[in-house]
């Protein structure tokens, strides 16, 4: 392994470059193969990576060189291989391989082809290097550059304004989330004198350090995670992200930057299990998250736009996981959500294709003859992602909530199951709008060019469907589970900190699974009512559902209102005002606030510099004078 | 004279021959300048050559004025290599400007002889003479668009101030010269090492310290800066940003280690309470620029405050270690900001008259003239100290030792503040990259083979010394070393 | 005593010869109350035996910077801003307030030092035996400060080169670049660009 | 007060106050006069202060040093007149002034 791991980041660092300097003149439309050979190259070896560290109890170190010294500081450029990396590893070169074909159909003819792959050759390096990375700081250079690069990318079709203020919006959020992690970085090096994961750890567990101090890190790094991870309330950036092509979206913003702050915390488990408090916030957060982002989800109408919210909503769920200390848990759901999520993204890329760049869910209905393909692989997905059984999502949701129940956090587990339920909703008011129906609700001209995308297009989306069906097996509840077992000894020490029990599966997990998949199902229905079934026969559906009771206490028409009332006001359009007032006025009105700081810090300080010149002498001369005045007195 | 002595001043002497040459050639040049470049290219680096040569000498020479050491040897390969940068990109700016003239080349190798024996300098006599040298290099060069009103401003507002505070330092100068005797650094220190450090010794000494911080642009000492860079040929501000400054510091190390060690403590809280007040000025008047060459400005006093919280470290640990950082950071920061100023006089040698370096005509940069805004993001990014830049080594070293130096506080607000940073120097990457220009500014030509290679070197040196600072460290501590024998 | 008692009227009239300079209104009157000033250093350098250096106070300054600033200012006939402000209305009382206040700690630091004289053994008396000031002082000059000569000669030559630039005119036969100086007629439009 | 040499006919401190009167003179000169030559010619009067310091303290510590030094702060102090007569120039001709608050064009 030693000899073979620098290549994983170091093949698609090289296409970047050569993709970038060939590019624009060379290669032009012939710019995906060097790309897609490279990652398909780092898949490999990260398969290899992974067969080889199974059971290992220590992690790899890797040493390329002596990046940096000071005094008796080393910084080395190294990489650590453990359980953990290899899954990330396997998780984003393998989605990253599917997109990067994708992409070949998807973005095929646009003018920044070359450019386009080059820019996510170089994310892809950037995410290798932060999963790969053996110290705080090689990581902290990896999470600037996958946001560099997803600025970018987001910012791909630049002459879209939207694209461009998206961007500057994505980059300004971060910034707020980077200046924590930078000093939670600062702190680290100032408290343990070190950098490395094995040395923090091992001082952590050694309980040399103060647990304030250790509080103190751990809600800096979480900081970091919530600016990358988009939680609340630093989650707006995402939504916004869409602009940027739609497989960007797919790699970057649901399958491997985003997770880069769930990663952050699985990897700092140490830290955090020290810090409980710590862990309660990032409990309270990610919680509070999923069921913000679930609810503005229902209000939307982009296609894109709802995967979005979902994806902060899912983040929302790992956060949870890891909040009560279900490490592996957090884990599991993000290697099952980068399956389905990568998969519902590139079917909405699939179906934006088929419609001719149209985002609009209310123009779309009834794809599902037309592009059998996209409709039968995003059904995959959107089942996955209502945590339908047997499909992936249902297993690590299920894992999360039954952890969070365990635990004995209630509100935590019931909140998650309100989220489920809202989750299965939109998804499938989503489903419906777009595939269900007889005919689209767009002009001719779009409906006769609809048509199934090219072969490396849907490739990728039977490949990710596949694994989002059976994905979920690894991760099978209590002692079952694969993918617990193999991240065991990397999270054993923070385990045995927080005292977390052995897993063991009893009649309780089969009810909770009864229980969430119940509600899954029942967020399905309603959505199957509302949108297929269509609102003016909902009462007598009810009716038929209750029977005779419900004819007794209410008549139709009060049916009816209840209906209206609970779901289309209260939910939808409760939805739509908080995403208003909150992401828009709050959010929005916070980053144009410190716009509008600084002008008017212009108007402060801009007149102290006159630009005559005596005033300039006038400056020094009182800086004279203060400075022998306090030698008179010294 | 013993012939020992004149070797001790071969780099210079090679440079002053190129300077002279092309006072001689220039009249009989037609259109054509290349010849003129090519002089002033050979002196400077055939001065780096017989410079690196030279290592590992220790050649005490002019009675004691100056020292030949690997310490002159470092900041001479400084300045060659930053005023070699400096003619390569000025060439086409020059040319655009349809100002290119001799005279440039030689007031610019000028400037670099003076900053030069500023180095080496171990007498404050020589100092004084040589600072002189590159001010007043510096205040032509300011003004060498005299046609131009602001070009004739810059020039103005550098002389008045610059000449000001030369004679409150000069003042400060006589005074040391009156306790100690004697104007070497070694005689200074030897005479007061016998008196008792009372608030003569100390005011002599601020007032030196006030002249230095001047140069090296420390609030409040800092007013000139955004204007006279603002004014002075583009180039040539990127030059004052790093050159002037790095010899400034050089001396500030030299003579305050060697000169002043007894009030080491006193000058370490001096700069100290200079740097957060340069620190604060800095950057929150960069974060109101609107012009992208002002802002550069006021980021360069930024710079200087966190410069000088290493010096500060320095005096007040009575340490060399944060010294030692400083270089690095300067080595750092010189490669930089050239390539920053740089690009921009690229962008103004190509859009012509209508570029004003406004934040609003970067839009779009990026797409159109997709290396120039490639560059430059790479220099921002460097300048705010991302990983993965020579930015990010230079600030880590440094606030590294000044928390080293026990003052954790300093270091946290040096960093808050070049978070702060990130704000203003991102920004212009952004609009660059993400937003649509209001109006169409034509790149006419490709970029030419000196600017291309100006660039190209700063751009390396930039990502080199990123990842494999650990050659650079080991010279400068080296350096640093020979500054006590 | 003598000496004192000289030294004490040359250090009057020097420094009120220098507040004339600053107070005057017409540049010439000030330029001339600048010589006087000029003058009386060069005779309290004469008091300190240091002959030869006030006969250079008086050769450059008196004579070639005094001509410099006269050429210049009769050739930009500076008359008409006799009839303007003088003074920088904004700050002057600051200015003067604060130098007044940084002079009188100047004085009380300057005050409390007790100097120890370094004995170097150059008595005027020890000049005097070894061949005069001018001798004694080129001595020094070209023994101990060799470089920082060479180093002024070339601010000389930098200073001339740079007035040069910035004042002579261009002709058309050796510069190539000629096109760039603006038109007689407009000459406000270039003059105002960006540098 | 500094014991001064026996044959040094005027105390040393004499030479400080009457230098840092002057400089200060010059000192108001400069932050006061809106004229450019005025300021230049203050700027040599601070220059000029320090020359009676230097040549003091050189007949004090009995060296040479401070006369030395004084010859290269005059070259220095012509070099400087020489360049900012030559900046003066400039201006005039650009602007028809020398009065240098209305050099303001850049600011902020």
């Amino acid at each position: 392994m030693q000899n073979y791991v620098w290549l994983i980041p170091a093949l698609p660092f090289a296409a970047f470059v050569v993709t970038l300097l060939l590019g624009r003149w060379w290669i032009k439309a012939e710019s995906h193969w060097i790309p897609i050979l490279a990652m398909a190259g780092s898949f490999g070896l990260s398969i290899a990576a992974f067969i080889q560290i199974r059971g290992a109890e220590e992690p790899v170190i890797v040493r390329m060189w002596q990046w940096f010294s000071v005094g008796s500081f080393q910084v080395p450029l190294a990489f650590q291989i453990d359980q953990l990396t290899a899954v990330m590893l396997l998780v984003v070169t393998g989605v990253g391989l599917l997109i990067f074909i994708y992409s070949k159909g998807y973005m095929h003819g646009d003018p920044g082809y070359y450019r386009f792959f080059a820019y996510m050759s170089l994310f892809a390096f950037s995410m290798l290097l932060l999963v790969l990375a053996n110290n705080y700081l090689l990581l902290y250079f990896g999470w600037e550059a996958v946001g560099l690069c997803s600025y970018y990318l987001i910012g791909f079709f630049y002459h879209k304004p939207e694209a461009a203020a998206a961007g500057k919006k994505a980059f300004i959020v971060n910034r707020v989330g980077d200046f924590g992690f930078g000093l939670g970085v600062m702190l680290i090096f100032v408290t343990f004198g070190t950098l490395d994961y094995t040395g923090v750890f091992a001082k952590v567990a050694g309980g040399a350090v103060g647990h304030n101090v250790l509080v103190a890190i751990a809600l800096l790094l979480f900081m970091g995670a919530m600016g990358k991870s988009a939680q609340f309330p630093l989650h707006v950036w995402l939504p916004d992200a869409m602009e940027g092509p739609t497989p960007v979206s797919a790699l970057i913003h649901a399958a491997t930057m985003v997770t880069a702050g769930v990663y952050l915390v699985a990897r700092s488990s140490v830290i955090f299990a020290s810090a409980p408090a710590a862990l309660l916030v990032v409990g309270i957060v990610g919680t509070f998250t999923a069921i913000f982002a679930a609810v503005i989800g229902m209000a939307q109408n982009d296609i894109k736009k709802v995967l979005a919210y979902s994806t902060v909503s899912q983040l929302g769920y790992m956060f949870m996981a890891l909040g009560v200390g279900a490490w592996s848990g957090a884990i599991f759901h993000l290697v099952a959500h980068a399956f389905f999520k990568a998969l519902l993204f590139l079917g909405a890329g699939s179906v934006i294709h088929s419609m001719g760049g149209e985002q609009d869910m209310r123009c779309m209905g009834g794809l599902a003859r037309r592009i059998p393909v996209t409709w039968i692989t995003f059904m995959t997905g959107a089942l996955a992602l209502s945590g339908v059984f047997p499909f992936a999502g249902f297993w690590s949701k299920d894992e999360i909530l039954g952890k969070n129940f365990q635990a004995g956090v209630y509100v935590v587990w019931f909140v998650g199951l309100v989220a489920a339920f809202i989750t299965a909703f939109y998804t499938f008011r989503m489903v419906f709008v777009t595939f269900w129906g007889k005919e689209t609700r767009s002009d001719e001209k779009t409906c006769a060019l609809i048509h199934e995308s090219p072969k490396s297009m849907t490739w990728p989306l039977i490949l990710l469907a596949v694994a989002s069906t059976v994905g979920g097996f690894i991760g099978l509840p209590g002692s079952f589970g694969v993918i617990q077992r193999f991240l065991e000894p990397v999270f054993s020490r923070a385990s045995d900190i927080l005292g977390v029990a052995e897993p063991s599966v009893g009649t309780l997990d089969i009810v909770l699974m009864v229980v969430s998949l119940v509600v899954a199902l029942m967020g399905m229905g309603l959505a199957w009512l509302i949108y297929v079934r269509r609102a003016q026969d909902l009462p007598q559906f009810f009716g038929a559902l209750f029977g005779p009771v419900y004819r007794v206490v209410y008549n139709k028409f009060y049916v009816d209102e209840f209906y209206a009332a609970t779901f289309v006001r209260v939910a939808v359009d409760g939805s739509r005002s908080v995403w208003h007032n909150f992401d828009e006025k709050v959010i929005d009105g916070a980053v144009h606030g410190s716009a509008w700081l600084w002008q008017n810090w212009g108007r402060v300080v801009r007149p102290l510099q006159t630009g005559r010149v005596q005033n300039y002498l006038l400056g020094i001369l009182i800086g004279v004078f203060v400075i022998v005045t306090v030698v008179v007195f010294l | 004279m013993p012939g020992g002595d004149v070797l001790a001043i071969v780099p210079e002497l090679i440079i002053l021959v190129a300077a002279s040459a092309i006072l001689l050639i220039e009249p009989f040049l037609k259109a054509d300048r290349t010849a003129v470049m090519a002089v002033a290219l050979t002196g400077l680096f055939g001065s780096i050559a017989v410079s690196l040569g030279l290592l590992g000498q220790n050649r005490v020479a002019f009675a004691g004025m100056l020292v030949l050491s690997d310490w002159a040897i470092f900041f001479k390969v400084l300045f060659a290599a930053g005023g070699a940068l400096t003619l390569m990109m000025s060439s086409d700016y020059l040319e655009s400007q349809r100002r290119h003239i001799g005279e440039y080349y030689a007031l610019l190798l000028f400037a670099i002889i003076g900053m030069d024996l500023m180095a080496a300098a171990r007498d404050l006599m020589l100092f004084y003479v040589s600072l002189e040298l590159m001010a007043i290099s510096s205040y032509l060069l300011a003004a060498f668009f005299r046609y131009r009103v602001r070009s004739n401003e810059s020039s103005l507002k550098y002389l008045l101030t610059g000449s000001f505070t030369s004679a409150i330092m000069l003042y400060g100068i006589s005074l040391v010269y009156g306790q100690a005797g004697a104007t070497n650094y070694a005689a200074i220190e030897n005479a007061l090492r016998g008196q008792a450090t009372g608030s003569g010794t100390i005011l002599a000494v601020f007032l030196v310290a006030i002249g230095l911080a001047f140069k090296v642009s420390s609030a409040p000492f800092h007013m000139w800066v955004p204007d006279v860079y603002e004014g002075a040929p583009t180039p040539i501000a990127g030059f004052f940003s790093v050159g002037p400054k790095a010899a400034a510091f050089s001396v500030i190390l030299a003579a305050f280690i060697v000169g002043f060690p007894g009030a080491a403590e006193q000058w370490g809280i001096l700069f100290i309470v200079l740097s957060i007040l340069t620190m604060l000025v800095g950057n929150l008047f960069a974060l109101v620029q609107t012009n992208v060459k002002r802002m550069l400005a006021y980021s360069s006093i930024a710079h200087a405050g966190y410069l000088l919280a290493g010096v500060g470290a320095m005096g007040w640990s009575k340490n060399s270690y944060p010294g030692e950082t400083v270089l690095i950071y300067l080595a750092a920061y010189t490669f930089i900001n050239l390539g920053a100023f740089g690009v921009l006089a690229f962008l103004k040698s190509q859009v012509g008259a209508k570029f004003d370096y406004s934040l609003k005509q970067m839009a779009g940069l990026g797409r159109r003239s997709p290396w120039a805004g490639v560059l430059l993001s790479l220099f921002m990014i460097s300048l705010t100290g991302i990983p993965g830049t020579a930015g990010f080594i230079a600030k880590f070293y440094l606030f590294g030792s000044v928390v080293w130096a026990n003052l954790v506080w300093l270091a946290v607000i040096g960093v808050l503040l070049s978070a702060v940073s990130a704000y203003y120097y991102l920004r212009v990457v952004i609009v660059m990259f993400f937003k649509e220009p209001e109006e169409e500014l034509s790149i006419s030509g490709p970029m030419s083979g000196g600017m291309a290679a100006g660039l190209g070197i700063t751009a390396f040196a930039t990502l080199r010394s990123a990842f494999f600072p650990g050659w650079l460290w080991d010279s400068i501590v080296r350096a640093f070393g020979t500054l006590f024998s | 005593m003598v000496e004192k008692i000289l030294f004490i009227i040359f250090a009057v009239m020097t420094v009120a010869g220098g507040v004339g300079t600053i107070t005057r209104r017409n540049v010439i009157h000030a330029l001339l109350l600048l010589v006087f000033t000029f003058l009386n250093v060069a005779a309290i350098f004469f008091l300190t035996q240091a002959y030869f250096l006030a006969v250079i106070q008086i050769l450059v300054y008196a004579g070639a910077i005094l001509v410099l600033f006269v050429f210049v200012i009769m050739f930009l006939n500076l008359r008409t801003f006799q009839e303007q402000e003088q003074t920088h209305r904004g700050q002057r009382w600051v200015a003067l307030v604060l130098s007044v206040l940084v002079l009188a700690e100047f004085i009380i630091v300057l005050a409390g030092i007790t100097f120890v004289s370094a004995k170097g053994g150059f008595t005027p008396e020890a000049i005097t035996a070894a061949g005069g000031s001018t001798r004694v002082f080129s001595n020094a000059l070209f023994n101990q400060t060799l470089l920082p000569f060479e180093v002024a000669s070339v601010i000389l030559l930098v200073a001339m080169v740079g007035a040069i630039i910035l004042v002579k005119k261009e002709k058309a036969a050796n510069v190539a670049t000629r096109e760039w100086e603006p038109d007689a007629e407009s000459p406000a439009e270039a003059a105002e660009e960006e540098v | 007060m500094a014991p001064t040499p026996a044959d040094m006919p005027i105390p040393v401190d004499w030479y400080l106050y009457l230098s840092a009167a002057l400089f200060m003179t010059g000192v108001v000169g400069v932050l006061t006069r809106r004229n450019l030559f005025i300021i230049l010619f203050s700027i040599e009067l601070m220059m000029n202060a320090v020359n009676l310091n230097l040549v003091g303290f050189s007949r004090f510590h009995e060296n040479l040093t401070g006369q030395n030094f004084v010859l290269f702060t005059m070259v220095v102090a012509a070099a400087e007149a020489a360049v900012g007569l030559a900046i003066a120039t400039a201006l005039f001709r650009n602007r028809q002034t020398l009065m240098v608050d209305l050099f303001d064009r850049m600011k902020g």
